[in-house]
């Protein structure tokens, strides 16, 4: 537990910049994403927010270089994701709306094998971050039996172990509990203050004490 | 009459009654095992046909009855914990099943040793030995189902139910060797009123035959109270029973 | 054995070792559900305290 | 106020026939399985193809056994996983309506499509077109037995992790008579003897297993769903 | 759209009351619930909350029949539920964490297929009653391309179609938009206000203008 | 900043092994259903049971050959049903790395025990003991390249709803030629022939998919995981 916050790397911190521009995605026959844009410096957080059904994921999957637009870029620190993809990939810690566990392996061994492709890590570093996000009695037991808001808290920890400079969270509060909530919305600052940027959809104001950026879709 | 049944099969007659009978068992099957075995091996005549090689029949016979008898029992036990909701009945399945599948692991592999120097091979699809293994597979198979399972309650009752449908096995075992023509002989000692054996032969037969019976029943009695011990810890009759 | 040693033996030396191996499993098992049981009865004595 | 056996019955079976023919995959899968495996065989016997006349019942009902276990395997799974099961336990009809339901709309679209195709694999494994009148009647109670069998199984086996080993571990012991009396048919057929006794042992099975398996599947999801 | 609210079985609707007594339940090893217990009457709604991982499924699963207690029992009218197996399944809707749609099945036939079992009902008036929930758009869509919230309110069209005098709700909020929170809040009312009963897991306070039952679990 | 491509294979081949062993039935699967095929085969022929030893090395190669193509099915399949696929995709390592690590793995739990429980096998169909080497050389051989083309069938099909029939209709023509030099090696063994350059082709066979099949694979996951 030496760290309060997640260290990020240093030296690029204060360049960082994502942006999207003027991004088309149809789904079927649905026209569902019409030129969404925004651009996001280190620091600061875009709330994504819309009703259901607007394509707030759809934008997310395309930010995180999972779908690919029919029109438009998602360019991080100026270049291109396409262009950068490794790099990309590893400055970034996606939740998506499943916690996408492996319900045969423990909570520790899913952080194990996911966060260590990202950067070395060990068990006991693993254990804390476990601890942080208050499911540290989970950390054994098979993801399979774990409670729906356990199984967020776990992919919560996830993301924190990344030491990622960039989160791309979709729905992060679901399942949560209030106090679950409130941690969320303090891991948040954290991030934010070490410099980090965040996406975050989600169907409530953010509890934040800073200016939130906001982008609504489906107007 | 039904609530002195229930109170026969209730987990601390049946926990007490399995352990004052176990001595029993073990001493008969021990006694009628052990004059098997020497008259068996030391004393019958060799067979005319077979020489020595018709010895095996001493293991080989018994241990395939029990496989049969052995299922027979879990699958009734079994019906019975279903049906009548007596819950001893899921520990008389669960106590019998690995007993019974090590026997007809024996008839198995006797059979095989047997059969090399008789028939010239140590297997082949005959109905009787593949019905025979089949027993084998439904054996691994309900006791599997039962492992399967994290809450144990349900294991039981699955591997209950499973049990109750492979016992359509049993007589096709049986049966087997007068349904199809078959490589294997066929009944020498179930067929009442001709025996086809010499009477030094059959004695020690039927001698390991009854012993085997015994032993399965000594075994049976130890591992039925240890499952009766599982299904009851949180009982107070096991708390007083086990107090250190 | 008149030359059927090689089957007949193997053939006790199997059924004998299955009704020992019977005879150890069923004792550990009804040990091990003794140990179980105690574990219990503590955990219980444990939780009332 | 719920709806009478009959109609929630004929609801299912319609709501699992959509399912297969959304799904052409599931419904195709046992087909192509079964055709795969009988071209198959010629091919690893290739140096020996003059077996290839007296071996074909065999390969045929292999086959057929096979592709039809395959697709078992899905029949309470699919939606066990993705809640739907639950819906259906708790819609207030009873378990045997809808183990019913489910295993005849299987039989439906894997058995009776399997006789269909048979004639096209007897063709290729030179089984002659005499034989085919037998081919299709014990081909499809077969594949009816095997479904109820297979019923019972899934029902065993639904929600447990180590589900579909156990499945072929319950199921193929119980199917073996099955295989050996189809084959036996098939097989007399081809040689031109009566089949009579290996179908009706065949019948036999088959009204055995559709006038108990329903009550022992329904039993066995009641067990495992809890 | 002749009703505006669901009319429930009117004759019994005055006498109905579910309850629960001394619900215990092992998970593993872990003693999950402890004596939980509870007792509803017509008209009433219970709030079941908690910190994640207290037992707040468990329970509804319990009482749906779903899972058989160690210990205690569930009773509709005041006989247990084990003994009116079909006549209390007939009598209850049960909305599970997720959605319970089968993907492949457009919305409308998943609808179909489910309350069809419960009711006789037309294809017309369950898309009316996708309408209420606001996914009229999506009632021919395959479930697998919706998105979260249209799947939750897919969900809460079934319920509603089932016109059961129970609701078992778990988190029925989860991924709906502020309208729908509020949709969903005015389903509740009108249900209560029909005669029936409800049990609500939800980590937020539920803005109905009723007094409502509260169920702690985890203390 | 992230790690380098040979420790994130070990990484990835540690998860997929504990994956395996913590589902022990994903593990037997293949076994057990080599040992049914090859139980079924005696029955199914029952009434000519001489055929028997003729059909031996073509059933054992029918059986591993269908047992290792259905364990394929779930190579990418589960990962991509619970989200980790998309996680591993996205933890900045190559696509070619996941693909190695993951067919590496699937080919150590299946093909490796199916060699050591051919033996078992062999004699229940009374293969002669003589023969083994060259069994155990092929199958190895065999069922090493049958995993790479089928990771390269599981990564065009995963995601797609018509997979699995499309898995065996991708990967079987290219497995035929796997087959007949396999059944055909092992048949020469047998026979006390020469087995050499049925095992030559199949050696070669099995370095030009080692060598090409981890890019293919890892272009068809691109394509499908969009
Ligand atoms: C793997 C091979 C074999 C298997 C699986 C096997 C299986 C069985 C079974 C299941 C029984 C009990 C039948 C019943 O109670 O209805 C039995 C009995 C018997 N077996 Fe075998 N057997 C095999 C090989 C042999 C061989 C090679 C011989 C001798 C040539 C033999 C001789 C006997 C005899 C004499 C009996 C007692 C028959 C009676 O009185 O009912 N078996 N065997
Ligand atoms: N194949 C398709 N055909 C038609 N419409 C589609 C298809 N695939 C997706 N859609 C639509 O595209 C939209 C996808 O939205 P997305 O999942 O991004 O929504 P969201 O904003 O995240 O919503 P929620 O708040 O419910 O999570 C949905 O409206 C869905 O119905
Ligand atoms: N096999 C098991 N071994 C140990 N613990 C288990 C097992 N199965 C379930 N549990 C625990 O039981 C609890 C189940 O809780 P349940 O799903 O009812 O929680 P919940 O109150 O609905 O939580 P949430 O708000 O997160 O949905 C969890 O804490 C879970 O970890
Ligand atoms: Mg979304
Ligand atoms: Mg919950």
């Amino acid at each position: 537990m030496q760290e309060a916050t997640d260290p990020i790397d240093a030296p690029r911190a204060s360049s960082l910049d994502l942006s999207a521009d003027k991004i088309h995605v149809w789904r079927g026959d649905r026209h569902v994403l019409r030129g969404a844009g925004f651009a996001v410096k280190a620091g600061e957080l875009l709330h994504v927010a819309g009703p259901n059904g607007t394509g707030k994921t759809t934008l997310l999957r395309v930010v995180c270089g999972l779908l690919r637009p029919e029109q438009g870029a998602v360019s991080w620190c100026g270049r291109p994701i396409d262009a950068i993809r490794a790099e990309y990939q590893a400055a970034m810690a996606y939740a998506s709306h499943e916690a996408a566990l492996k319900s045969d392996l423990s909570a520790l061994e899913n952080l194990r094998y996911s966060v260590g492709l990202k950067r070395r890590v060990g068990d006991h570093e693993l254990r804390d971050t476990l601890g942080r996000t208050g499911v540290a009695a989970c950390a054994d037991l098979p993801a399979r039996v774990l409670s729906a808001g356990q199984r967020r808290r776990v992919a919560m920890a996830r993301v924190l172990a990344m030491r990622a400079p960039l989160w791309l969270l979709d729905e992060p509060f679901t399942n949560l509990d209030s106090k679950g909530t409130a941690l969320m919305c303090r891991m948040l600052e954290a991030h934010l203050d070490g410099g980090g940027l965040a996406l975050v959809v989600a169907h409530h104001a953010l509890a934040l004490a800073r200016p939130i950026r906001r982008l609504e879709l489906g107007e | 009459m039904w609530t002195w049944f229930y109170r026969l099969a209730s987990p601390p007659h049946v926990y007490r009654t399995a352990a004052a009978l176990t001595p029993w068992f073990f001493a008969v099957a021990a006694v009628t095992i052990g004059y098997g075995l020497i008259d068996g091996l030391a004393f019958a005549p060799p067979d005319y046909q077979q020489g020595d090689a018709f010895r095996i029949i001493y293991v080989h016979a018994p241990s395939a009855w029990l496989s049969l008898f052995a299922y027979t029992t879990m699958a009734f036990a079994g019906a019975v914990a279903l049906i009548w909701r007596i819950k001893v009945g899921y520990a008389v399945a669960a106590a019998a099943a690995p007993i019974g599948a090590s026997f007809t692991l024996v008839a198995l592999v006797t059979g095989s040793l047997w059969g090399r120097p008789m028939w010239g091979t140590y297997w082949a699809w005959d109905p009787r030995l593949t019905s025979e293994l089949i027993l084998l597979f439904l054996y691994f198979g309900v006791i599997s189902l039962r492992q399967a399972f994290e809450d144990p309650a349900r294991g039981d009752r699955a591997a209950a139910l499973l049990g109750i449908v492979g016992v359509i096995n049993v007589p096709i075992v049986h049966f087997s060797v007068y349904w199809w023509n078959s490589l294997h002989q066929g009944g020498t000692v179930m067929r009442l009123g001709k025996p086809e054996m010499a009477t030094s032969m059959l004695w020690p037969l039927l001698a390991m035959l009854f012993g085997f019976m015994c032993f399965f029943g000594a075994v049976l009695c130890m591992r039925l109270r240890g499952e009766v011990l599982n299904r009851e810890r949180q009982s107070t009759w096991v708390r007083e029973a086990v107090k250190p | 054995m008149g030359g059927y040693a090689r089957f007949v033996w193997p053939s006790i030396g199997l059924a004998l070792g299955v009704l020992i191996w019977n005879v150890w499993a069923a004792r550990r098992h009804h040990a091990q559900a003794l140990v179980r049981a105690r574990r219990a009865l503590a955990m219980a004595r444990s939780e009332e305290s | 106020m719920s709806i009478g056996a009959f109609p929630a019955m004929r609801l299912i079976l319609r709501r699992e026939l959509r399912l297969y023919f959304r799904r052409p995959d599931q419904l195709l899968q046992p087909l192509v399985f079964f055709l795969i495996v009988t071209t198959l065989f010629p091919l690893a016997l290739s140096p020996r193809l003059s077996l290839l006349r007296d071996m074909a019942p065999g390969v045929l009902w292999v086959a057929a056994l096979l592709s039809s276990l395959l697709s078992l395997e899905t029949l309470f799974k699919a939606d066990a996983e993705d809640g739907t099961l639950e819906q259906l336990a708790l819609s207030g009809q009873s378990l045997g309506v809808i183990v019913i339901a489910k295993t005849l709309a299987h039989w439906l679209v894997s058995g009776v499509a399997l006789v269909a195709m048979s004639p096209l694999v007897a063709t290729a494994l030179a089984i002659p077109t005499d034989a085919f009148p037998v081919m299709f009647a014990s081909l499809a109670l077969g594949t009816l037995t095997l479904s109820w069998l297979g019923a019972i199984g899934a029902g065993l086996t639904v929600g447990l992790r180590r589900g579909s080993v156990l499945l072929s571990l319950i199921v193929l012991p119980l199917a073996m008579p099955l295989l050996i009396f189809g084959a036996s048919a098939t097989d007399r057929a081809i040689g031109g003897e009566s089949p009579a006794g290996a179908l009706y042992f065949l019948g036999a099975l088959c009204v055995f297993t559709t006038s108990l398996a329903p009550v022992a599947a329904a039993a066995a999801l009641r067990i495992t769903l809890e």
